[in-house]
């Protein structure tokens, strides 16, 4: 294999385009720092301005042909248009300069803007640049013909992208725009494309455009190439030809079984994307569940507070986020009054006004601290509560629940009753595809972040001193502080490990679902579930459990086709399971009765 | 960092609190809400709606009936998104507290539970959510979007934008069953095919269709395996997707789609309970593009709307209500629609001259009771549900909605169902 | 060891047990008489427990043959049917309804008819109270029939547990560590008990305290490692050498 | 001391029923001076706790008594409240907003005609023998799968929460024709009286407190039978009950059934008392409402559970207008002492009282510290 040979295959896996997304991020992080003007540009630039301005036909064709210098601000400015970042500034005697606003606001919300025809900042007279709120800007508009011609322009540009997904999204796109003027562009493409996933897009397209051919044999030589390539968007199209009347025999022949071929890719699609995201549906049931084997398992403490420990997970990602941004603050008044004033407090925490990369830092930065945070809490209701209760575990199951509400309603009173906004980095976000089964990252991530969580646990429960002391105190509590262990200290630090875990559980979900006051509800049964089922006690136990568990629920989603019906048999056959092994998968057995 | 047991609020929180104690002329309005429990993160916005409103009001003179000026003392109940709860409360306020009018009520069961007790004691309802019509009392008055005041337009717009395949889904309950019967009929009277229409069909034993679209629970969180099924079945381009998934299990849908990289550009999402307030919670970065359909957007760019935004902005700032937040206040339809509902109703009290229901009711009856209101003139029509501006708008970056489109003055309408079935029988 | 004769009440033949890889039972044979007093002595998981829980039903054997009487397989049959066959139990730690007052403690075992309906019509008749009486003469707690069973010493509880056992007039008692936690006089007093049940019923008596063992002087069976060491009297096992070796060293440490 | 609460247990009992059931009617109907008249809203708020008073016993039963820690008795209250609900709605005719003769949501869901398991509930007797049925059938199921393996303790309640769990999911779906998420409402008539009367209300409430009174009478005669005496020992040492011969399975089964049978009846008298009944009422959350209740009032009594309905209720009417914003942080506070500090509830307060005081003066007298801290009863589980 030559090097060019091996760079290309290195650049068609996913993880290189990964890679390649970081850097361009990075990259465009930079050059907003000093803004371009290069002198090749400059043409470009004042003809752009000049497009933004105009109206019509004219300003389309325009664009469109801007388009086909592949400019990198042509790029900018067409992206941003419909986001209503181009500015439309009140230059003197009525003109109006059209500028590009940064990204990047400051704490006020405001922003920069470079001017499209020169580069350089909008400025005042002293040179310092201008900045612009959102709110009160004239901003260029778009209606939905100028954003599709947008759109369109931003195609041929993708036809020519460095990044292979979105060549093979703009690709697809041509393909079932129906029009066969596109053709020739497509073929182009072709002629020089190189990577195996965008060729076979290409080819796809062609096919679904040579569909609309009036020749007979091109359209049939078309129904075969979609049948081999397993087109699945090209599915509806080819059972209307079988359906139409007009349809040549032999064409309705081959749309058959081109169909069938296609439907026995979608079989096996949905196959392995059904495993895939019942293994990551697994992993999120195991990353709820594993602390709740910790506190439950070992510690035989029901924590109904368990979910709430996976709010503070998330919250602590929320305020994080907001530390990272433009700061996070709360104020809390009480229904009491003292002295004839409204009791209450607050508390404001200044922000860093982080962008960019460093920015959506904030999500490794907010992992650790949602453990410390989730910790904490535990050791503090531990402390309250919990310790009075070892002995009683069937009442630890009420007063938790009791410190569940209380917890809930302080999530109210300090975040407010609605959900929060946590963003995902942008390398959570995305996917990647494999021969059209789907594997977004932050089901990658979060199958990777499930086996580091569970690695972690294992080699502290079994590689350290204190993870000894863990075990001693939990198989005996007695005999271990007869022999001088210090039980309460371990009971803390368990706790507050297994309360961590639901934290760091929280950091993750704050990425795929909602940051809200009852959060933790929405899993508690099935955390519940998947340790019982795993055979308490074992942590071996509950990654089995979880696997079996996320699988089983999408397997019987997609079988049956309702979330809930699967959801129930699961339940079902979660009880029968006990029947034939009450003590779960793993179960610990003891020799004596008493 | 500062930390501080707070007396933040000054003389003017202070003198805002004093009405609570007015007690020679002041008239009784109820609110109920659930401040707590699952449904507590939208309603407890529409309580601070109303709350303000009943400041400005107190603050501009109260309400003059019958030659006296009264003003509003706020009964704040909570629901606690309960549904026996809510109509016990209801009782409460109705036999207990004799309050003159109520405004409250989110889902549609909580409306429902209460509705026979406001129909025994002939007490007085402002319900101001969307919701899926059927359903008329004469002790009601619906502020909120009727069907044919959301999602038929938002269709009409999708048709036009040259949708041909409609992918349906809710949440399972009565708003999005009924609504998603009401679009598939309406769908095929439009000429798309039933393949068209994605999520699923059931059917009774005769063969006809009693629910159409793909639903889920509430809270629901894991929404892959519908996602992976959308993307196919937009695989050829132009589909779309009408959401009636319910607040909260928005955030896990979106987050999905996001991830699925199912763009606005190929296949927009349009939704139906996501307004600017639940959209605080995504991330809006990612959904450009995705649509949103409602008789009001916080970005309506007219002098009321700005100067009632101004206003709620002074208010939040100054009150001091007991678990009202601050801190990153959003504006939507619901809390506008209570808003113009309490505005309606002294309107009519005013006309009446007296707070007596029935008086009130003939009133609002009338037709002529109209406010100019931050989305535009809201006129209560006989059949208890408004005229009203209708909006499509679609999500921008920072969360608001960019106005694509506006339908002037629709009138709400409860029942469409019926006809529906008859055009479709007279199509055939 | 083919041939069986026809008077053992017990039988246990080649039984094997295993958890988690942990051999608890291996091989085991084990013959009673009918009306002897055995006595069983071994050092900590020995296997001792593992064969009571076997026995009573508690737990299922992965092999072997569980025999009472003549031809009653035990090893299919729950507690409460092994129980309702004529085997009681007592457990090392002393098991009683602490929140039932003594009196109550051996109504519920008296023998008769134990199923639900029977339960809730029930009536307490002369005989019964008779019955009860007697038996908490026998055990010493005549005076305490009141008296809440959470309220009694550790002693009286092992009292009361035997107590419960004779009311249920059992064929055959397993009887686990009755002297644990008695005084001497106690336990002395314990030793004339069992011995008088000897002929009456057949007694099985599970021992640390070996000067208790000798105080019943009946046959020994010394258990090691799941499987039977050897039998016989007390002097002929503490000579045995085998028992000397694993066992003896312990013996001490359990006396204290 | 024994005998003392014992007499106090009759004395309370008696004066609450006649409280109850001859004394509160009568002031809701008598012509008295206002402060002594009792409103229509009380009468009908009361009916409401009693009900929730017989769901507490339930639990109490259970769990008081068996050791049995049930999160599932929410779910046999709600299907009795089902079964009767289905009664109400078939007696709506065609009063409803469509005037059809189905009930409303059906016709929502596009029926035009009744399904066929809702028609023999046109039958009051009927829907009440199947609120019997129903709930008795599904406990038999459950409870003899459960107590067949032993499941016990936690795990016990753990179970019987994935239950109430996917039956409530099972109710939220519209496609089970039960109403879906707004279940049943808008009731009119119950054996031809119409519901909205204040008569009608007074009689409902009248026949709960009877039902009240019988379901304590009852379950206290069975407390103590032979047979209530092997239930507190299942409680106390199942090993012991089991070597003593007797099954306890059966036992804990025949209580469980017992229980879901006591609790759909309460959940039958609910519904046309409240006028709603929807699948969110068999939450889990519900279940372990009850099951504070029964703590706050005081486990293995039966006065305490009604105490604990009426006392938890009581406060939640009023703290949640009193203060909407923090009614949920006090019953979590509430809760908690109680489950630390009170084990024994309000009904053991006295005891409790008289224990520290004993412990006081033996300090004083003795100068020795105590033996015991508030040493839990460690009998309970």
């Amino acid at each position: 294999m030559t090097y060019r040979a091996w760079l290309k295959s290195l650049r068609s896996a996913p993880w290189m385009c990964w890679i390649s997304t970081m850097l361009l991020l990075s990259g465009l992080a930079r050059a907003a720092e000093t803004p371009p003007a290069q002198p090749a540009d400059s043409v470009i630039r004042s003809r752009l301005a000049k497009a933004v301005l105009a109206e019509g036909d004219e300003q389309k064709k325009e664009i469109l042909s801007l388009a086909a210098t592949g400019s990198k601000v042509v790029r900018e400015v067409l992206n941003a248009w419909p986001k209503d970042r181009i500015l439309l500034f009140a230059g003197e005697n009525d003109t109006k300069i059209p500028a590009l606003i940064e990204d990047e606001t400051d704490s006020d919300g405001k922003a920069r803007a470079v001017r499209i025809d020169t580069g350089a900042f909008l400025s005042d007279a002293s040179g310092k640049p201008l900045k612009f709120a959102a709110a009160d800007i004239t901003t260029a508009e778009t209606d939905s013909d100028l954003r599709r011609t947008l759109q369109q322009g931003l195609d041929a540009m993708a036809l020519a992208d460095p990044i292979p997904d979105a060549r093979k999204t703009a690709i697809l796109k041509l393909g079932n725009s129906q029009k066969l003027q596109n053709l020739p562009l497509l073929r182009d493409r072709l002629a020089i494309e190189s990577n195996a996933e965008v060729r076979k897009a290409i080819n796809e397209s062609i096919a679904l455009l040579q569909l609309g051919d009036p020749d007979p044999a091109v359209q049939k030589e078309a129904v075969i190439q979609l049948g081999k390539l397993e087109a699945i968007g090209s599915l509806d199209l080819l059972k209307k030809i079988v359906a139409k009347e007009s349809t040549p025999s032999d064409i309705r022949r081959e749309a058959t079984s081109s169909i069938q071929s296609i439907e026995n890719h979608i079989g096996v699609v949905n196959f392995v994307g059904t495993i895939f995201r019942g293994l990551s549906l697994g992993s999120i049931l195991l990353i709820v569940a594993l602390g709740l084997a910790i506190t439950f398992g070992l510690m035989g403490v029901i924590n109904m507070a368990h979910g709430e420990m996976i709010a503070i997970g998330a919250y602590t990602t929320y305020v994080v986020q907001n530390l990272f941004g433009t700061g996070f603050a709360f104020s809390i008044t009480l229904p009491f009054s003292f002295g004839g004033k409204p009791i209450g407090f607050g508390l404001s925490l200044p922000g860093l006004n982080a962008t960019g990369a460093f920015y959506e830092s904030y999500f490794l930065v907010a992992i650790p601290l949602s453990f410390l945070m989730a910790a904490l809490a535990g050791l503090v209701i531990e402390r309250v509560v919990i310790r009075f209760l070892y002995r009683r575990p069937l009442e630890s199951l009420l007063a938790t629940w009791g410190v569940s509400l209380v917890m809930q309603q302080l999530f109210r009173m300090v975040f407010g009753a609605n959900n929060v906004q946590v963003s995902s980095p942008s390398w959570l976000l995305g996917h990647f595809n494999l021969s059209d089964v789907l594997f977004g990252y932050n089901r990658v991530f979060v199958i990777g972040f499930a086996i580091f969580i569970v690695l972690g646990t294992y080699m502290l429960l079994t590689r350290t001193p204190l993870g000894l002391l863990i075990r001693a105190v939990m198989q005996n509590r007695d005999m271990a502080s007869c022999i001088g262990v210090r039980t309460q200290r371990v009971n803390q630090l368990t706790f507050a490990f297994g309360s961590g875990l639901a934290g760091l559980a929280g950091a993750f979900l704050s990425q795929i679902g909602n940051v809200g006051p009852s959060l933790g509800q929405s899993y508690i049964v099935d955390a519940f579930m998947t340790v019982v089922v795993g055979g308490v006690g074992s942590i071996v136990g509950t990654v089995c459990s979880a696997i079996g568990i996320g699988t089983a629920d999408q397997i019987l989603q997609q079988a049956t086709g309702s979330p809930v019906t699967g959801k129930i048999v699961v339940l079902v056959a979660i009880i029968l399971f006990l029947q034939w092994r009450p003590g779960g998968l793993f179960s610990i057995r003891s020799r004596s009765l008493d | 960092m500062k930390f501080s047991p707070c007396n933040l609020l000054g003389a003017a929180a202070a003198a805002m609190l004093t009405f609570a104690t007015a007690t020679a002329e002041s008239v009784k309005v109820g609110i109920l809400h659930s401040l707590s429990g699952t449904m507590a993160i939208s309603e407890t916005s529409l309580r601070d709606t109303l709350l303000f409103a009943f400041d400005e009001i107190n603050a501009a003179g109260g309400i003059k009936a019958g030659g006296k000026t009264y003003t509003i003392e706020p009964v704040i109940v909570d629901g606690a998104s309960n549904w026996p709860l809510f109509a016990e409360k209801a009782k409460q306020l109705l036999e207990q507290d004799k309050v003159a009018v109520t405004f409250g009520c989110w889902t549609s069961v909580s409306r429902k539970s209460v509705l026979p007790v406001f129909e025994k004691n002939n007490g007085l309802l402002f319900y101001p959510v969307q919701y899926e019509g059927e359903e008329l009392s004469k002790n009601i008055f619906y502020t909120a979007e009727a069907v044919n005041q959301q999602a038929t337009p938002a269709v009409d717009y999708l048709l036009k934008m040259g949708k041909k395949k409609f992918y349906l889904i809710g949440t399972d309950y009565v708003y999005p069953q009924t609504t998603n019967l009401i679009l598939y009929k309406y769908l095929l009277l439009h000429g798309i095919p039933a393949e068209n229409i994605g999520g699923g069909f059931r059917k009774d034993a005769d063969g006809k269709v009693i629910s159409a679209g793909k639903y889920t629970p509430f809270s629901h969180t894991d929404y892959q395996q519908i996602v992976a099924e959308i993307k196919q079945f937009a695989a050829s381009g132009d589909a779309c997707v009408l959401n009636t998934v319910n607040g909260d299990s928005n955030v896990p849908l979106f987050k999905e789609i996001a991830a699925a990289g199912l763009s606005a550009a190929d296949c927009p999402v349009v939704s139906f309970s996501l307004a600017e307030d639940e959209l605080r919670a995504l991330p809006t970065k990612d959904l450009v593009g995705e649509l949103g359909c409602w008789t009001y957007f916080m970005s309506i760019n007219t002098p009321e709307n700005k100067a009632y935004l101004g206003r709620w902005d002074a208010w939040l700032k100054t009150q001091s209500y007991p678990g009202v937040v601050k801190e990153k206040r959003a504006m939507d339809s619901p809390m506008v629609l209570s808003y113009n509902g309490v505005y309606l109703w002294k309107a009519a009290v005013e006309k009446a001259g007296t707070f007596d229901v029935d008086s009130v009711r003939t009133a609002l009856e009338s037709g002529t009771i109209t406010f100019k209101g931050p989305g535009g003139k809201t006129t209560m029509q006989k059949n208890h549900h408004t005229i009203k501006n209708v909006y499509i708008g679609e999500t921008k970056a920072n969360g608001q909605f960019k106005i694509l489109k506006e339908f002037k003055d629709v009138a709400g309408e409860p029942f469409i169902l019926k006809s529906l079935d008859e055009k479709l029988a007279a199509k055939k | 060891m083919s041939v069986r004769p026809k008077e053992f009440i017990l039988t246990l033949e080649g039984v094997n047990k295993r958890f988690d890889g942990f051999k608890a039972i291996t091989d085991l044979n084990f013959y009673m008489d009918v009306g002897e007093l055995r006595i069983i002595i071994g050092p900590n998981g020995a296997g001792k427990s593992t064969m009571m829980d076997i026995i009573t039903g508690r737990t299922r054997p992965d092999t072997g043959k569980v025999e009472f009487e003549k031809d009653t397989d035990l090893t299919r049959l729950n507690e409460y049917q092994i129980n309702r066959l004529g085997i009681g139990r007592k457990f090392q730690t002393p098991s009683v309804y602490v929140g039932h007052t003594v009196f109550q403690n051996i109504l519920l075992s008296l023998k008769g008819t134990r199923s639900v309906f029977s339960a809730i019509f029930h009536r307490v008749s002369s005989s019964d109270r008779d019955r009860i009486q007697t038996v908490l003469e026998t055990v010493g707690l005549g005076a305490k029939a009141d008296w809440k069973a959470g309220a009694l010493s550790h002693g009286q509880k092992q009292w009361l547990e035997i107590g419960m056992l004779l009311a249920q007039d059992p064929k055959l008692l397993l009887v686990d560590e009755p002297a644990a936690g008695m005084s001497d006089e106690e336990t002395a007093k314990t030793g004339e008990l069992l011995l008088s049940l000897e002929g009456k019923h057949s007694v099985v008596v599970i021992e640390h305290d070996m000067a208790f063992v000798r105080q019943l002087g009946r046959k020994v069976t010394v258990l090691h490692q799941g499987t039977v060491l050897c039998e016989g009297s007390v002097d002929q096992v503490q000579n045995d050498e085998r028992v000397i070796e694993v066992y003896l060293g312990r013996k001490k440490k359990d006396k204290t | 001391m024994r005998t003392d609460s014992k007499r106090l247990e009759t004395w309370l009992t008696l004066a609450g029923g006649f409280l109850l059931i001859v004394l509160l009617p009568a002031l809701n109907v008598l012509p008295l001076p206002e402060f002594l008249k009792v409103s229509d809203f009380t009468i009908n708020l009361y009916g409401k706790y009693l009900c929730y008073a017989i769901l507490a016993i339930s639990v109490d039963v259970l769990w008081g008594y068996t050791g049995l820690l049930s999160l599932g008795q929410a779910l046999f209250f709600t299907l009795g409240g089902y079964m009767m609900g289905m009664y109400l709605m078939r007696m709506i005719g065609t009063l409803g907003q469509y005037h059809q003769p189905i009930p409303d949501f059906l016709v929502f869901l596009g029926w035009s005609k009744l399904p066929p398991f809702w028609q023999p509930f046109d039958s009051f007797a009927f829907a009440m023998l199947m609120a019997l049925v129903l709930p008795g059938a599904l406990a038999t199921l459950f409870g003899f799968l459960a107590f067949r393996s032993r499941i016990r303790g936690v795990y016990f309640s753990i179970l019987t929460q994935a239950l109430t769990y996917g039956a409530c999911l099972l109710f939220f779906r519209n496609s089970l024709l039960m109403g879906g998420n707004n279940g049943f409402t808008d009731f009119k008539f119950i054996l031809g009286h119409d519901l909205r009367s204040a008569g009608t209300q007074r009689g409902l409430y009248i026949a709960t407190a009877i039902t009240l009174m019988l379901v304590l009478v009852g379950c206290r005669w069975l407390s103590r039978t032979k047979f209530g005496l092997v239930q507190q020992a299942i409680r106390d040492s199942e090993n012991r009950v089991l070597f003593s011969g007797y099954a306890a399975a059966h036992y804990k089964l025949f209580v469980f059934v017992l229980c879901a049978l006591v609790a759909s009846i309460g959940g039958v008298l609910y519904v046309p008392q409240v006028g709603i009944i929807n699948p969110s009422e068999m939450g889990t959350e519900k279940s372990l409402e009850a099951v504070v209740w029964v703590a706050v009032g005081g486990r293995g009594t039966l006065v305490g559970p009604i105490l604990g309905a009426f006392g938890v209720n009581a406060l939640k009417s009023w703290a949640t207008r009193a203060y909407p914003d923090l009614w949920l942080i006090f019953l979590g506070v509430m809760f908690v002492l109680v489950t630390v500090f009170m084990p024994r509830g309000l009904v053991g307060i006295p005891d409790q009282l008289r224990e520290l005081a004993a412990r006081f003066q033996k300090r004083k007298t003795d100068a020795e510290p105590p033996v015991t801290g508030i040493e839990p009863d460690k009998s309970l589980p």
